[in-house]
């Protein structure tokens, strides 16, 4: 069992957490405070969610270059809903999750009706959607939410150090853990981002898949864009800029083929606070000003690497381990018969 | 070729919203813009013919760029052995790209993602923010003069897209990333090597990102260490719009100088047209999906047989 | 449940520790250089430990300044200067700090209303650029078109200098028309093609321009370095960059406004220290300047330089001198109650 | 006379599985050597091992008596070894031509030289007697028009050690035929040519020697064919004697009732013209023809992946229209195993149980669309039992299993489908002859239980063996029909007629 989960993505990135944490504290300062580990639940719990968004269309072998733009869709509605026309909080976040879901689900339509490859579709979509957000917002953020959302960013969850946000992050991970190893529509979705034709072939409406991990993916970012919402104490419309990379490197990083057809939730859970933890423990390690974006790349790819190679090398000691058994019962047997 | 009426089309239709459009200086505008797109094009198009991506194409130009800055401003090297080096700064960040993402055995998107951020890292670092500035004339003229409408630095995209065309058709090594795009499996079983192929491609990457990172420096005068923030969407979007598979075994070099002038004529369309600045981004959105869109043989298909219906429907509705 | 307020765990206020400040921007960007000898003259001279700090991001980042600010007050600082990375956004995380104790105060750009930072030390963001737009209007005889360059659509600063621009357009009774405004463009690569596509347009009816950002203001000096043709257009910048600096010695653009980047960042590195290590409060009755957006700012100077005056200003970090003495003293009087 | 090649000791072990347990081999120039054994048994593991593409864990290989560790394909090329895999390796964005001298194109000065590969490609082309322009990308041509691209390959290397793993698996006789006179020349030229096959009348006919593998290991090492016959052969593969059964008789047909699945003269989008032909249940219907003349077409056209133009399909007397696979399988009860598995018929990267399954998620899941892995694999378990898939278990990935029993997986996902017509194209390539017997067996049973079975295979005999109606298609048109009598030898020379009389030109591919 533990041997399985040292050779996984997941449990690599357990490792290498685990390690790094190891470093930032014994080396620098202050990396384990509560102050810190706070912040970093928060970021990592919400960087976990924009990478499922992502993740559930390169599950399908397509890209998402809209989640942001999503994202931002959604918290500037649920803030217009809230403030201007004094839904309640509950019911404005409903309904940003489903306006989220119909804003994927359309660009899954345009992909198939045009046939045009999704990196150009969302590409463009997501200037459509960012421009109606700045046309009808006037780029003005909304600032009074109500503390029904605005507490859910700024609480803890029975000890100081975590955030309320991991629940939501907790909660889709499983379910998404569920979608993939339990319901046929996750079954689908990688057959196909695995071999689209044969999964089309075997049956499999290619069109509804699509368009339903385009709506997953819609609402995921919805929920994301709640949760900065709620952290931030505002609507602000210019949220989600900064979501493309997260997005791409917590699903790939969590093991997730590009190509589609394999995901990892575990994987991608560990990922993000993984990733976080970088820039946070950098800090604690008193890295000089400008070389902070230089020392968090250097950390990734050493990490990563080091990762890979010993992976590998359990992976050689395993297979010779199988052929020395095998040549060792191959002589026995000659034995027994001479 | 469908894109390329595209672009026709496009320059109709803002030289009837703007008479200015025609004119000498806004033509070297749009040409002097898409000079550095299509580099920047064509270093990710290196990468996606053995059907990876990079996303270190705006960090290595940067880094390398504020490399010739260093040699030019704070070391007196003279402009030609500063270039040169740049270039082989460029070149061999890209061939250790490629070394590790063909030894390593970890996913390209990770590698690039961080080598990139570690380039672009270093050369925050290296200037502490501040440009380099006061670079040689000639240098900065290379940027920005012109002949009537054309910009000299259109000279170098040619060339270089030039070369890479006839890399891609006719040499050997361009045919090997290309074998090994289209399957890798088979490049192998024919005695192809997929490692090597992979490293060509990101060294090759790599020389067009520095070459784009010169360029843009000569455009801005200085050596800039986030010029190449922008990048990465752009150095994925012109070769795609330009036709190139993102899975890699096909590429379109004369696709991607297409697509950079047709997202210049858009980006200068837009301000020609003196569109409300609130609405740009969506207007930019609808422009490069309607040019996308009409680049494909197949949506004129589509068209036809929408014109068809409506055609079977007519009759009917007519008294 | 085990929920409850992270700010159950924040300490009271208490005066009279050792002050330990940091100066944190959103993001890398040279405009803010004259920040790290700000702090660390300053941290030298009243016995502080002092530090300017950027997170590793590309562009200016809300959620990674507010983590980079964590992790440092997980390593025990005190206080915070800070360019908001957000008007709105970054409220939410000076309360978060505050709640722990932690002081902080604004720097060029101020937060919203009500705000848990101490203070704000910035020029009035809508009187500069009314201010630099009076000045433009002056410089091309009072009549005549004008075209505004400014930054981001999303930030709310933005909103405020496109409105200073409209009014001191409106208040010349039609002779002076805004023709065009360009936003968005604030970056290397986008700003020459747009100024360069706006000289081409409107290049030949345009009297003036003026520019509220960085890239925008190098590429047109640039652009008027190049092009003789175009000298004609009156252009201030309000920036200090070599290529701006050049141009107006060679009187190819009319002028830029000069902001006292260093000044600011000393004074607000000044006030946190008498708060926390000589546990000065805010005085009730401050003679703060009043905006729309905030009730607390300390006002810095702007200047405009011209080709006649530039020989005075070029080269030095120390921006304007007088301005800094004027807002030490008007802290040391009005503002602060030792 | 010492062996060009030997491979002495070999073991080779994947991570789970060990493929080859010490097994040897060897090459005479001169010679043809056949390479047989049950699917599974390692025959690609040890032509992989012999070419370099595979390192082997332990063991000799002998280069003209020289010992010699080959890195990759690269090197045993260069010391004249060439071999065409199993699985079909052409880049499909590449012309025929390149796709022939991938690694060694024509230059001048440094670039290529397109005419020149293009009339050298020809050359080839003819000799393998496939009539495809060079200039042409590989992305269009057929299974077997790839493997003669690369059996063409191969030969235009021109070595004198040429590995074959199953180059008949996919051609017809008429195309093996010529494969087997342009490999007499080379043997007699001196070459040494090793030839994997699971049709042993082929190996029979064609091969000197004979080595058979079992489980990675040697049973006959080199044995002259003559000195066997092929019941020895086949019980050295399998480990015991074993009989095959005669054709069943004609099963039960339902005459009264509307025929399962009724075309009317179909036209397709493809280029089908008039075409009609009915499937009743419990019946067999065999569709001939020669490599490309359209049934692979035909049949993705019935489940609505290309579009029908004009004419009517009929499913149990009713007019329907088929919108897609899915609309085929679940709302028809039409299923289609397609002819390329790689391609479009396995998920390579998913395991055995998911690929067998995926046809029937739709019926084992529960109202809220959830499954357990548990109840997916007691639908999967028992079929994969039944058709002997070599696996190390249901959760291997297929991509891991050899080639056969990758085929093998391919049928039987639509073995579990339990739909009421079933299109069954090429359904054993690559399998072996214990295993295809079973095949047959479980077609019949099938047919027994009222399925309506549409078969397409370019194995005549394999038609003729299982078909109630034989109807053979040419340039896109059905040209002829037979009942089935189950006499091969006359009907296939009816059928072969009928072709000539319809194709004079042999073409296998009709230029557009
Ligand atoms: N890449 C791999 N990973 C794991 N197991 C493998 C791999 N390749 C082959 N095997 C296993 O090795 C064994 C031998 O496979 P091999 O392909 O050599 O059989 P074969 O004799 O060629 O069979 P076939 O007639 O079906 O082609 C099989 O059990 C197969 O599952
Ligand atoms: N007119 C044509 N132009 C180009 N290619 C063609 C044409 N007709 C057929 N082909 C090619 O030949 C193949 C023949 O079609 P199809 O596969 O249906 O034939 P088949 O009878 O099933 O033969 P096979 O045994 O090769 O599968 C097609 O895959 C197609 O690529
Ligand atoms: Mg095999
Ligand atoms: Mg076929």
């Amino acid at each position: 069992m533990l041997g399985r989960l040292t050779q996984s993505n997941a449990g690599g990135l357990v490792l290498l957490t685990a390690v790094s944490w190891f470093v930032y504290q014994a080396v620098g300062e202050g990396f384990l405070s509560s102050f810190n580990l706070f912040t970093l639940s928060q970021l990592a719990a919400q960087t976990a969610v924009i990478g499922f968004a992502q993740l559930v269309v390169i599950a399908i072998g397509r890209l998402n270059l809209a989640v942001g733009a999503v994202g931002l869709s959604v918290v500037m509605f649920t803030g217009w809903l809230v403030e201007t026309v004094g839904v309640s909080p509950g019911l404005a976040v409903l309904a940003g999750l489903v306006l989220g879901a119909a804003m994927g689900a359309f660009m899954g339509w345009v992909e198939l009706r045009t046939g045009l490859h999704s990196f150009i579709v969302t590409l463009a979509i997501q200037s459509v959607y960012i421009g109606i957000v700045l046309i009808v917002s006037n780029g003005v953020s909304v600032t009074t939410l109500p503390s029904g959302i605005t507490d859910f960013g700024s609480k803890w969850l029975f000890v100081p150090e975590l955030s309320l946000l991991v629940v939501p992050a907790v909660a889709i991970a499983a379910a998404l853990l569920y979608l993939f190893r339990r319901s046929s529509f996750g079954w689908k979705m990688l057959a196909v981002g695995a071999n689209e034709p044969a999964a089309e072939l075997s049956g499999v409406r290619v069109s509804r898949v699509v368009i339903g991990s385009f709506a997953l993916s819609g609402l995921l970012a919805g929920v994301a864009g709640v949760m900065e919402m709620s952290r931030v104490a505002a609507a602000l419309p210019s949220m989600g800029t900064d979501w493309l990379l997260p997005a791409f490197i917590v699903p790939i990083l969590g093991g997730a083929f590009l190509t589609g057809g394999f995901v990892s939730i575990s994987g991608a859970v560990m990922a993000a606070i993984f990733l976080e933890s970088i820039a946070a423990g950098l800090v604690s390690l008193n890295v000089a000003t400008y070389w902070q974006a230089f020392a968090e790349a250097i950390v990734l790819l050493v990490a990563v690497v080091a990762d890979q190679a010993r992976r590998r090398r359990r992976q050689r000691i395993k297979t010779g381990g199988v052929l020395r058994a095998e040549v060792r019962r191959a002589e026995h047997d000659e034995r027994a018969y001479a | 070729m469908p894109l390329l009426g595209v672009m026709l089309l496009a320059s109709v239709v803002f030289t009837l919203i703007s008479s200015e459009f025609l004119t000498t200086f806004n033509i070297y505008v749009i040409l002097s813009s898409a000079a550095l797109l299509a580099v920047i094009g064509l270093s990710q198009l290196s990468v996606l013919s053995v059907g990876e991506f990079s996303l270190a194409v705006g960090g290595i130009g940067e880094f390398s760029a504020v490399i010739v800055g260093y040699l030019l401003v704070r070391r007196g090297v003279p402009l030609a052995p500063a270039l040169l080096a740049g270039l082989a700064v460029g070149t061999a960040a890209g061939f250790v790209n490629g070394v590790l993402v063909a030894k390593s055995g970890v996913s390209g998107f990770i590698v690039t993602l961080a080598t990139g951020g570690a380039f672009a890292g270093a050369s925050l670092a290296i200037t502490e923010t501040s440009p380099y500035t006061g670079l040689p004339h000639v240098f900065n003229s290379f940027g920005t003069g012109r002949l009537s409408f054309l910009p000299y630095c259109l000279g170098a995209t040619l060339v270089v897209a030039v070369v890479v065309a006839v890399l891609y058709r006719s040499r050997p090594a361009g045919r090997r990333m290309l074998a090994v795009g289209g399957n890798a499996e088979a490049a192998e079983l024919s005695g192809l090597s997929k490692t090597r192929a992979i490293i060509w491609a990101h060294s090759l990457s790599g020389l067009l990102a520095s070459i784009a990172g010169v360029i843009a420096m000569a455009q801005l005068h200085e050596a800039n260490p986030s010029a190449g923030t922008d990048w990465l969407i752009q150095s994925f979007a012109i070769p795609i719009i330009g036709g190139t598979a993102l899975a890699g075994g096909s590429v379109s070099v004369g696709g991607v100088l297409v697509a950079a002038v047709i997202l210049a004529t858009i980006n200068d369309g837009l301000i020609l047209s003196d569109v409300d600045p609130f609405w740009v981004t969506l207007v930019e959105g609808l422009l490069i999906f309607v040019a996308v869109l009409l680049g494909r043989a197949q949506a004129w298909r589509l068209y036809g047989r929408a014109l068809a219906r409506l055609g079977r429907l007519l009759p009917r509705t007519a008294p | 449940g085990g929920t409850g307020d992270s700010s159950s765990t924040g300490s009271g206020d208490s005066g009279g520790k050792k002050a330990k400040i940091s100066l944190v921007l959103p993001g890398p960007n040279a405009y803010f250089e004259p920040w790290g000898p700000a702090v660390r003259d300053a941290a030298k001279k009243y016995g502080f430990t002092g530090s300017f700090d950027v997170p590793p991001t590309e562009a200016f980042d809300l959620s990674d300044q507010n983590a980079l600010m964590d992790s440092l007050a997980g390593k025990g600082y005190n206080g915070f200067g800070a360019f908001p990375g957000d008007a709105n956004g970054t409220n939410a995380q000076e309360r978060k700090l505050a709640n722990r104790g932690i002081k902080s105060v604004n720097i060029n750009g101020c937060t919203s209303d009500p705000s848990a930072a101490l203070f704000c030390v910035s020029t009035n963001v809508y009187e500069a650029a009314l201010y630099q737009a009076n000045q433009l209007i002056k410089a091309i005889g009072g009549e005549g078109d004008i075209a505004l360059l400014t930054s981001q659509l999303t930030d709310p600063n933005t909103q405020l200098r496109i409105k200073a621009v409209k009014q001191a357009v409106a208040d010349t009774n039609g002779k002076v028309k805004l023709a065009q405004v360009v936003a968005d463009i604030d970056t290397p690569q986008s700003a020459p093609p747009a100024i360069n596509a706006l000289l081409a347009s409107k290049g030949n009816t345009l009297d003036g321009a003026m520019s509220t950002s960085y890239n925008p203001a190098v590429a047109m000096a640039t652009a008027l370095t190049d092009n003789p043709q175009y000298r004609r257009i009156k252009f201030i910048a309000a920036e200090n960059s070599p290529q701006v600096m050049n141009a107006l010695e060679k009187g190819y653009i009319y002028g830029t406004l000069f902001q006292n980047t260093y000044g600011q960042a000393y004074v607000a590195a000044y006030g946190l220290y008498k708060a926390i290590q000589e546990g000065c409060q805010v005085a009730k009755d401050a003679p703060f300047d009043k905006t729309e957006q905030t009730s607390q700012l300390i006002t810095a100077g702007v200047l405009l330089i011209t080709k006649d005056t530039v020989a005075d200003y070029v080269g030095k970090p120390e921006s304007l001198p007088d301005d800094t003495e004027r807002l030490l003293k008007l802290l040391d009087e009005k503002i602060l109650d030792c | 006379m010492t062996p060009v090649v030997e491979a002495r000791d070999v073991w080779k072990a994947f991570d789970g599985t060990v493929a080859l347990h010490g097994a040897g081999l060897a090459l005479e120039s001169g010679s043809i050597h056949a390479l047989v054994g049950e699917n599974g048994a390692g025959k690609s593991t040890l032509i992989k091992s012999l070419t370099g593409v595979h390192a082997p864990d332990r063991g000799e290989l002998l280069f003209d008596g020289e010992q010699r560790d080959f890195t990759g394909a690269q090197a045993s090329m260069a010391a004249g070894v060439s071999a065409v895999y199993q699985e079909r390796n052409l880049v499909p964005q590449f012309s025929v031509a390149e796709n022939l001298f991938l690694n060694r194109p024509s230059l001048r000065a440094g670039f290529l030289q397109y005419e020149r590969m293009y009339r050298e490609a020809e050359v080839w082309l003819e000799r393998v007697g496939l009539r495809v322009d060079p200039r042409r990308t590989a992305a269009g041509l057929s299974t077997a028009q790839g493997q003669l691209v690369e059996i063409a390959r191969a030969l235009a290397l021109e070595s004198k050690v040429v590995l074959l793993d199953e180059p008949t698996a996919s051609i017809t006789a008429r195309e093996a035929a010529v494969l087997f006179e342009l490999l007499r020349e080379l043997r007699d030229r001196g070459g040494a040519i090793l030839f994997v096959s699971h049709k042993l009348d082929e190996v029979f006919e064609l091969c000197d020697r004979i080595t058979v593998l079992r489980d990675g290991q040697t049973i006959l090492a080199g044995v002259d064919r003559g000195k066997l016959t092929q019941g020895e052969v086949i019980t050295a593969m399998v480990g015991r004697d074993v009989t095959f059964s005669e054709r069943a008789a004609p099963t039960l047909r339902h005459d009264d009732g509307p025929a399962l699945l009724e075309l009317r003269d179909v036209v397709t989008s493809l280029g089908h013209e008039g075409v009609s032909l009915s499937v009743e249940a419990g019946s067999v219907v065999g569709l001939y023809g020669l490599v490309g003349a359209g049934r692979t077409e035909l049949a993705r056209a019935i489940v609505g992946v290309e579009k029908i133009e004009d004419g009517q399909l009929l499913r149990a007397g009713r007019p329907v229209r088929v919108r897609d696979p899915h609309d085929a399988l679940q709302a028809h009860r039409i299923g289609y195993v397609s002819e390329d598995r790689k391609t479009d018929g396995l998920i390579l990267s998913h395991s055995v149980s998911h690929n067998v399954g995926i046809t029937i998620w739709d019926r084992v899941k529960s109202l809220l669309g959830f499954i357990t892995p548990a109840r997916e694999r007691s639908r999967v378990a028992p079929i994969v039992e039944q058709m002997d898939v070599k696996l190390s278990s249901l959760d291997q990935q297929v991509s891991q299993l050899s080639g056969g029993n990758q085929q093998k997986v391919s049928v039987a996902k639509w073995l579990a489908s339990d739909v009421d017509v079933l299109i069954i194209d090429e359904p054993t390539i690559g399998v072996d002859v214990r295993t295809k017997e079973e095949m047959y067996l479980l077609i019949e049973e099938l047919a027994r239980g009222g399925t309506g079975i549409l078969l397409i295979s370019s194995d005549l005999a394999e038609v003729i063996r299982l078909s109630d109606r034989v109807l053979v298609m040419a340039n896109k048109r059905i040209v002829a029909e037979f009942e089935g009598s189950g006499d091969y030898a006359v009907l296939s020379e009816h059928v072969m007629e009928a072709i000539i009389e319809a194709e004079p030109v042999r073409e296998t591919i009709v230029p557009n």
